[in-house]
């Protein structure tokens, strides 16, 4: 695991609403799977406290580069979105559990900033040469993004935009129901990513007999199971971290 | 001693001695990590050499597992973070079949953080971990803000802490290490009932009752609705209380409430405090206890000091 | 009620209500300077019309000049400040003749902050300004950290804070706002105790002790040693309070600690506060009241609400 | 007096320890006394917290802008130093009251960043042709700044140096005393900004009949006389705002 600097190789507004960073950490790059996430600060020191966590957006391990995509929601993004290529921040990672990597069928779901994930697991997939299809939503059309990744990696591509502006109107689990709607089991393996509501939906065909994994965010602090801070109740009724059993977990283990 | 500049050329120019000594306790340095932002080690042993820190201090442990609370369990707040976990941990069994051996491999000086809901509860752990072998001191957590029974109660009320304290007292060989609770008007008054019922040593400050609301929402943050308030914004609040409590007894404190970096670790040590803990800047730098060890062995000899010990109360002078 | 957006497409776009009523005390707005920050409101009359504030407090009162403590009387501190003032005002006399006649021309509505060492201090205080044209409130300061003699006392023992509020009760017909101190186990207990003995509003909180060390020079920053914590870094601890003394009494809440913008102050309400308080955030910002009023507006507008008693308290929906 | 945003026009490491900042600011142009000074605040809100304090270095009213000179000793002036031109920064000012402006001769002594107000006393003592005479002292001799400003406008400048880099092996203590140690009075009123140390020693000189006006440094909150945080002790036992009885006081009001 590397604790120390990472320096911003590019940063740029990918979208109106979503940014991309690229930062050179190399050991990162090397020993990422898709689904684990990083935890970045900046020199800022007090202002915010505490890292941030930020999924695995893509990885390439050739020229030692990860990139994160993230949405500016508060005071430690918007610091982040302000710092120049050339800058550094600290990085701690890679960290948590990520995505297993089955046989077979892969039907990735992602809605909003849920949708960073899936990329590296898209090219993942592709490099496996699983058979992919991708469903991905947003509020708007300027919010997705990744499009082209996704149509290289993903025998189909659908999206879904709150507004309509892009891809049907209405959300990701409008477009999962519909995409599992009748079809024969076993079916794919569902990998879904994004806000609460979409990931219960998605956890709902658990019940039907596949297998579904779900990336949870919680507030974190240490990152690495120490502070038992991040966790989401399980089924059993105890609470497993998310940040050392998840963020990702196979939708039946946890409650949502 | 009140000039630096004349000290750092008249002194010799070598280590200073960072090892201090707490009663019957004995530490390589100063720095700790503080109970629950440690958990039992193992997360920070790939940053840290856990034999280098003064001492690891454990997660709470409590008789039986506790699940802890609901989350959200934290909330980061202006230079300070809340946090409700609710004591999760393994319980007492789980620790010494599984956490203790591991602890004591790495060469560690081990301080096991002890919470109860009643006194009988304290003292199955207190008997239960005396003559363990690697265990170096236990603190008693008599002062989270995030369990609803018992706890905080004990270490709010001056003679209920007095009589758990000596009814602990004969049963460990140990160093017991009292922690107080800040929630109180005059700590000094606490913290004398507890050294005089056999405290060796206070630890101070546990965290501030706190909370936060989310107007989107319009509710309480925390699952728990109300947390304990760690980190940089409760320092001037802990290191008063550690200025008061080293004026009133002679036991010797752990400070801790916010230390970042050497130079608040410094301003514990010379309220009175003969030993720090680090909590929350942990999460943000895995390293930070070492790297305030340095920090403070600098300072140590660019001003002309050759042992820790030299420093601890210094800023009392004449108050 | 829940979802703000469907409450702001089908509620009326009016301009919300923003006065609030706390007893017999009619406010403009919920929006008010807290006592100490703002002087006797002069030295802000440039940035801010003085009327268009919820209120104006004033800084404390005491009956004799009193000159204060010495300097340093500021340290900043992590999102926070600490203050040893003492108090420091032109005692009763100046203030009647000088100040308050000034204030009444500027048709604000005027809360006096008093403070006494004993109770008949407090009680020709009271007693010099009941009936004074111009006066809408009296707000007895019985939990300043920073002065040596009775003052912190009142505010942490029940029994002595209800024997003082009993005392104060007959002699004005003003409107009672009791300042409760933060330093308590338990300040619900407190507040019931002021609220049975006739405090007509509470208001909290008052500012946390606390101390800086200046490593350099090993000698407490504050010529007072310690001193009273404010700003964002004590808000949590504010909101806890707010939130255990609107769920411990019936009397309205002035909540402050560490309000900086419309959200802290909403949070403020929401816990149960009928209205709000800013201190340290107008030394930044000398028209943060007034761009907190209409954050607060927006709010109450963009999620259907039309007036502020309104969401007083919403969040303790099922607690 | 100005409450609003500034813009930072210019902004340089005017010696290796001393930043020049000029801000666009005309009504504080305008408004602005020599020993007077100006509170700012950037963005950042929270960290640090509250306004700092800093004298009024230089003034021109025609183009509408003033100079602030600072050194780097904690976050806010450490923040302030990252600031670009362009950018702005919170201005509240002028604040305080400034030097006395009496005829007669003028002795300026200043140490180290308490050079910055003189520099503007120095400029309005030439446009009223007083005698001018600048006694400046630093640590060393890449602290010292604006000397050929002094020399323009006063008849003589002295300087000293701490480790005698530049001038006089010593303080601006030592000129001063060496400059006054007997000449006749009635002699210059002296104005006297630096270190504590050394404005005990120039106030020192009241007492043998000469005016001594120091300029005093105070922690600061509202900078408005309001918080009463910022006193100084008076000989009659009571305090003064330095905020706004100050910051230049006569040396005999004031126990420093
Ligand atoms: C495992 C994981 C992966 C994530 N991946 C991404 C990503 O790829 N892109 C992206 O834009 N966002 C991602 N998030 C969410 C991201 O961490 C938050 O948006 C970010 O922390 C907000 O910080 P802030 O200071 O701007 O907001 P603030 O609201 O000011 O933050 C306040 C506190 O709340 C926490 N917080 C706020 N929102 C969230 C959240 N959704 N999840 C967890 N903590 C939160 C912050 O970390 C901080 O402690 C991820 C979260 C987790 C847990
Ligand atoms: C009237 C006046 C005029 C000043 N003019 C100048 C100037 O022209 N150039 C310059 O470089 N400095 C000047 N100073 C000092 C300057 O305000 C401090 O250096 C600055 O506030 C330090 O802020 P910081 O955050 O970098 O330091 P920190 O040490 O982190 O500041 C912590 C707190 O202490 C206060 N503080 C620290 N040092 C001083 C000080 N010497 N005086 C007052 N408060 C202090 C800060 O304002 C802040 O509240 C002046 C001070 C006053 C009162
Ligand atoms: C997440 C978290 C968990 C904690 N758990 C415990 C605990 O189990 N036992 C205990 O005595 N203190 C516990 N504390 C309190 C810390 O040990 C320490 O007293 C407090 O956080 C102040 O130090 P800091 O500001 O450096 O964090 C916990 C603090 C945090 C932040
Ligand atoms: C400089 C200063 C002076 C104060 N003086 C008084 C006072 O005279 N009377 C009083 O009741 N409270 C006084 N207070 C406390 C404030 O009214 C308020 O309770 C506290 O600062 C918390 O609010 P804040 O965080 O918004 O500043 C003072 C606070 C400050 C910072
Ligand atoms: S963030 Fe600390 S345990 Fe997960
Ligand atoms: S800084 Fe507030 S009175 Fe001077």
């Amino acid at each position: 695991m590397y604790l120390g600097p990472a320096r911003i190789l590019q940063h740029t507004g990918l979208t109106p609403a979503v940014r991309e960073m690229v930062l050179e950490a190399p050991q990162v790059a090397t020993a990422a799977a898709p689904g684990q996430f990083v935890h970045l600060a900046g020199d800022w020191e007090r202002d915010p406290l505490l890292r941030r966590p930020f999924s695995l957006g893509r990885v390439d391990r050739q020229a030692g580069t990860i990139n994160v995509f993230f949405r500016v929601v508060g005071r430690g993004t918007r610091r982040l979105a302000a710092l120049n290529p050339g800058q550094t921040v600290n990085l701690l990672g890679p960290l948590g559990r990520g995505f297993s990597l089955p046989a077979g069928e892969w039907l990735l779901a992602g809605g909003g900033l849920g949708i960073a994930p899936l990329l590296f697991l898209a090219e993942e997939g592709r490099r496996l040469n699983r058979p992919l299809t991708a469903l991905l939503g947003a509020r708007t059309g300027a919010e997705l993004f990744g499009l082209s990744a996704f149509q290289e990696a993903c025998g189909a591509v659908r999206t879904a935009t709150d507004d309509g502006s892009a891809g049907r109107h209405g959300t990701v689990a409008d477009l999962l129901d519909a995409h599992l709607e009748g079809r024969d089991l076993p079916g794919p393996t569902v990998f879904a990513c994004g806000p609460k509501p979409f990931l219960r939906r998605a956890a709902g065909w658990s019940s039907r007999g596949l297998r579904v994994e779900v990336s949870l965010e919680e507030n974190m602090a240490c990152g690495l199971g120490a502070c038992r801070g991040c966790v989401v109740a399980t089924p059993g009724g105890g609470y497993e971290n998310v940040c050392t059993s998840g963020p990702v977990f196979p939708a039946t283990e946890v409650s949502i | 001693m009140t000039n630096p500049v004349r000290n750092s050329v008249t002194a010799p120019v070598t280590m200073p001695d960072l090892s201090v000594q707490l009663g019957s306790l004995s530490l390589k340095n100063p720095v700790m990590p503080a109970s629950g932002t440690f958990g039992f080690g193992e997360e920070y042993g790939p940053f840290v050499p856990l034999a280098s820190l003064g001492a690891v201090v454990t997660k709470a442990v409590t008789l039986e597992p506790t699940p802890g609370n609901p989350p959200p369990r934290l909330a980061e707040t202006p230079a300070g973070l809340l946090n409700a976990i609710g004591l999760q941990n393994p319980g007492l069994e789980v620790f010494l079949r599984e956490k203790l051996p591991w602890l004591r491999d790495q060469g560690a000086t081990v301080i096991i953080n002890l919470a109860g809901g009643t006194a009988e509860e304290f003292a199955r752990l207190v008997e239960a971990l005396d003559g363990q072998p690697g265990v170096a001191a236990l603190e008693l957590n008599v002062s989270c803000p995030n369990v609803h029974r018992g706890g905080l109660a004990f270490g709010t009320d001056p003679k209920v802490l007095s009589r758990l304290v000596g009814f602990l007292r004969p049963r460990t060989d140990l160093p017991l290490i009292v922690k107080l609770s800040p929630n109180v008007s005059d700590v000094a008054l606490v913290a004398r009932a507890a050294a005089h019922a056999g405290a060796d040593i206070l630890s101070l400050i546990n965290t501030l009752p706190g909370m936060a609301i989310d107007v989107a929402r319009r509710r309480p943050v925390l699952g728990n609705v109300s947390g304990g308030l760690s980190g940089p914004a409760v320092k001037p609040v802990a290191l008063l209380q550690v200025w008061k409590v080293a004026g009133a007894v002679d036991v010797p404190l752990i400070g801790m409430g916010g230390i970042g970096n050497a130079a608040d670790a410094i301003e514990f040590l010379l309220a009175g405090a003969g030993a720090v803990a680090v909590g929350t800047a942990t999460f943000v730098n895995p390293r930070v206890c070492l790297e305030i060890r340095e920090g403070i062995a600098r300072y140590l000899s660019d001003n002309g000091f050759s042992r820790v010990s030299e420093i601890v109360g210094l800023a009392r002078r004449g108050y």
